[in-house]
């Protein structure tokens, strides 16, 4: 079977829902959840840039562009802030943090 | 103001901001370096030229011999107790004309430090450090001198040996 | 050759083809690299008026095999709490990665292996990557001072590696491409160390620093870490870490031969004559006797210093230089003309 | 129904993407984790290569491997973080996860109705230009001009937010001022004073 549209967005689907899953379910290192946005993020790219190649149009990759930027400023605050915690309490478990609610 | 002025106004001058701007230090230091490039060399060719060694180098360890034959050491093992680093094991027996002579006389030259004091020790100035200092081995247990290594190289340098200890005594 | 196309088809034969020219350039840069060794201690040797490698061979000429000979021999040590999987794969990352850019590196009119229309940026994307191999050379070896010393060569590289970019953002400002081939083409007239000089310097100095040399050999930087991030590697993944270092060094040259010496083309259009390679690895030589003497002039600077620099003076400094040419452009309508 | 080098190199590719995916959640080690990660994001770089948008596979290397991921190394190998020690099986024990696995199998089944239409070659076709940098820059400097613009300020602000987060004064470290340093005359440092005997001087 030719690879067409479908397997590129199965695909996409796929890193998603590995990402997703990673995210909701792996509650112990903050950083840990934090390559699981990155991978749920590059899913995403792989969606737009697959229907950009489909609708032979160049938006598409645009709005990956624009992903890829913003995903790199998410990173870099993510990161500072977990380092800015991590300085205060020694800790990097994202349950650790619940005890900015107190 | 020429170009030229302009920049040796920068060359000449007190250290300044605007100097490190346009890198000129680095620049001229650059040129500094270029100028050694062909300048001819101040090291010896090593292989095939050598230094010329002082009368009190110490370098390989060698046992001698009287003009007769008859090995100088009498075993009163004071190198074994001078030598800081431990490095000399002597075993001595009587012969049968009554003499005491070394059966064994070992020197582990990887834990020599090359101190001179075995030399200095000797009172019948049997153990000297001879002039040879190229004797790199591939293995430990080649630099285990035993007695019959160490007279071996007194008869190979006897007269550099003997040639440095009257330049020493001279000196 | 008759009897090669009756047995072997046809595209396997442009395969075979392909791969013999590209064993053929890995042998060829390999044995350059080997050279680059024995040329540099050769240099510097002579600027300390000392003789150099001169036993092996004629002049010795031989030492470089010499010393590969002896790296062979040697025993390759794991230290016990490495990562064996990692710590043998960080130095083969290295040296693969610093010999693969060279695929879209053009040496003459058509002669480059694969003539992509983003060139300069695969050359971009593969020094980016080149940091794991430190990286992971560091942290695979789990002692302290490879950790440190990877750290430090790694943020050094990305600090240096954006107004490296910065410099070659304001180079495809005059050509509009990020083919290699094409940004040599657009230098038919005019060499852009001359509009760029002062591009030019910052990207030396980004070159020296990118590739961990002196002056910014901090993670070599032998007096306070050993040896950085390859101190644990003995034997061969030493050799590979060795080569992978020099072998960045004539890829970084080459990429300034081709951003800004013109790449193939002859100072002179007289001089047409003479094979296209030839002028390109003489420019290359220079730069690399540049790297040599920098390496013999120029003290180690400290690590606060280096920061400083990559940060609070070649950033604002090239970024500036950006616009400037941006603007210059603009205002005498010389840019290209595919960006209008 | 004919099997080219461009499925090939897709079946390979994505396979090994969501290997690397999957190995990233699932290490015990977080810096293998990020290794993975790498992985995953170079072989997705070559999955846009196929889709023709060479660009954004470069960029792609250069931003999320060469920066973001380098980053997450950074920290760790910084601050020395302890790997966990929990070993994470939870991830299949949970039952969020095979809800999640029936959402995807839904989404898949969904394309597959919704999709059907166009399957016909995909890879095999010659590139129509949608991956041209020229393309790409042309559309982004005019059509998207305000949002690139937005960006650039989104980017600036977390700069600086990362910059203020992080920052602290260590008033115990003492800087160098080089341009004091060099610019320092003997004037300045030493003056000569005739000292009366016992009478001294006052500054």
């Amino acid at each position: 079977m030719t690879v067409g549209i479908t397997h590129f967005l199965i695909l996409g689907l796929m890193l998603f829902t590995i990402g997703f899953g990673g995210l909701a379910l792996t509650r112990r290192h903050a950083v840990r959840s934090l390559i699981a946005l990155e991978i749920m993020f590059l899913g995403v790219h792989i969606l737009f840039i697959a229907f950009a190649r489909y609708h032979s149009h160049v938006h598409g990759q645009i709005i990956s562009l624009f992903i890829l930027a913003v995903a790199a400023a998410e990173a870099a605050i993510g990161l500072a802030l977990l380092v800015a915690f991590f300085r205060t309490s020694q800790k990097m478990g994202l349950k650790d943090m619940t005890e900015l609610k107190e | 103001m020429g170009i030229v002025s302009f920049f040796t106004k920068f060359k000449n001058q007190e250290p300044q901001k605007e100097k490190g701007f346009f890198l000129l230090d680095g620049f001229f230091g650059l040129l500094k370096t270029c100028s050694y490039l062909w300048k001819s060399k101040v090291t010896l060719n090593y292989p095939y030229e050598k230094g010329k060694l002082s009368a009190r180098f110490r370098g390989e360890h060698a046992l001698r011999r009287y003009p007769n034959g008859e090995e100088r050491c009498i075993a009163c093992k004071l190198c074994e107790v001078v030598c800081p680093a431990q490095a000399i094991i002597i075993e001595s027996e009587e012969r049968a004309d009554g003499t005491r002579r070394a059966t064994r006389y070992d020197i582990d030259m990887t834990k020599c430090i090359y101190c001179g004091l075995c030399e200095e020790a000797c009172p019948v100035d049997a153990i000297v450090e001879g002039p040879n200092y190229e004797f790199a081995k591939e293995t430990r247990q080649e630099l285990w001198y035993t007695k019959e290594k160490l007279l071996e190289n007194g008869d190979q340098w006897e007269q550099a040996i003997q040639q440095k200890l009257k330049q020493k005594d001279q000196g | 050759m008759e009897l090669l196309s009756t047995l072997i088809p046809c595209e396997w034969q442009n395969f075979l083809l392909l791969s013999g020219r590209i064993a053929l350039a890995l042998v060829l840069l390999i044995v350059c690299v080997a050279y680059l060794t024995y040329v540099e201690r050769k240099i510097i040797a002579a600027v300390h008026l000392r003789r150099g490698p001169n036993v092996v061979g004629l002049f010795g000429l031989l030492q470089p095999f010499a010393d590969a000979i002896k790296l062979l021999h040697k025993e390759t040590i794991f230290p016990t709490q490495a990562k064996k999987g990692l710590f043998l794969l960080a130095p083969i990352l290295t040296f693969v990665l610093s010999f693969m850019a060279w695929a879209v590196i053009p040496i003459g009119q058509r002669l480059v292996f694969s003539d992509i229309s983003v060139g300069i940026l695969a050359i971009l994307a593969l020094s980016s990557l080149a940091v794991y191999g430190l990286l992971m050379a560091g942290w695979a070896s789990q002692s302290t001072y490879g950790i440190l010393g990877a750290l430090r060569s790694a943020a050094q590289m990305i600090s240096y590696e954006v107004s490296l970019s910065l410099v070659i953002v304001s180079v495809l400002l005059w050509t509009g491409t990020l083919n290699l081939t094409k940004i040599v083409e657009a230098q038919k007239d005019l060499w852009f160390v001359i509009p760029l000089f002062p591009m030019f310097i910052v990207f030396l100095i980004g070159i020296f620093a990118e590739t961990n040399r002196a002056p910014f050999d901090l993670p070599e930087a032998e007096a306070e870490l050993v040896a950085g991030y390859h101190v644990e590697y003995s034997s061969m993944p030493f050799a590979l870490f060795f080569l992978a270092e020099y072998a960045n060094m004539m890829l970084m040259s080459a990429l300034t031969t081709i951003l800004f010496l013109g790449g193939w083309l002859p100072p002179i259009d007289a001089l047409d004559w003479v094979p296209a390679p030839f002028w390109f690895f003489l420019k290359m030589s220079l730069i690399l006797f540049l790297f040599v003497m920098v390496r013999a002039t120029f003290p180690r600077f400290r690590y606060d210093q280096l920061m400083t620099i990559g940060w609070k003076v070649l950033l604002p400094f090239s970024l500036g230089w950006v616009i400037l040419t941006a603007g210059l452009l603009l205002m005498t309508g010389q840019l290209p003309k595919t960006m209008i | 129904m004919e099997f080219t080098w461009g499925d090939a190199l897709f079946y390979g590719m994505s396979f090994v993407t969501l290997c690397c995916a999957m190995g990233a959640l699932l290490m015990q080690n977080v810096v293998h984790g990020i290794l993975c990660l790498i992985g995953a994001f170079f072989n997705a770089a070559g999955l846009f290569i196929l889709l023709n948008a060479e660009f954004l596979a470069f960029v792609m290397i250069i931003v999320y491997v060469g920066a973001v991921a380098l980053l997450f190394l950074f920290i760790l190998m910084t601050f020395r973080i302890q790997d966990n020690k929990e070993r994470q099986v939870s991830f299949y024990k949970k039952p969020v996860f095979y809800g999640g696995l029936i959402l995807l199998s839904e989404m898949i089944f969904f394309i597959e109705g919704y999709l059907q239409g166009f399957r016909a070659g995909f890879l095999s076709e010659s590139g129509t230009g949608a991956g041209n940098t020229h393309l790409i820059g042309r559309v982004l400097y005019t059509h998207y001009f305000l949002p690139l613009q937005l960006l650039g300020v989104i980017l600036l602000v977390a700069m600086i937010v990362s910059i203020v987060l992080l920052w602290y004064e260590d008033n115990r470290v003492r800087k160098q001022k080089i341009k004091n340093q060099v610019g320092v005359q003997a004037k300045d440092r030493l003056t000569l004073h005739d000292v009366l005997s016992r009478k001294g001087i006052s500054f």
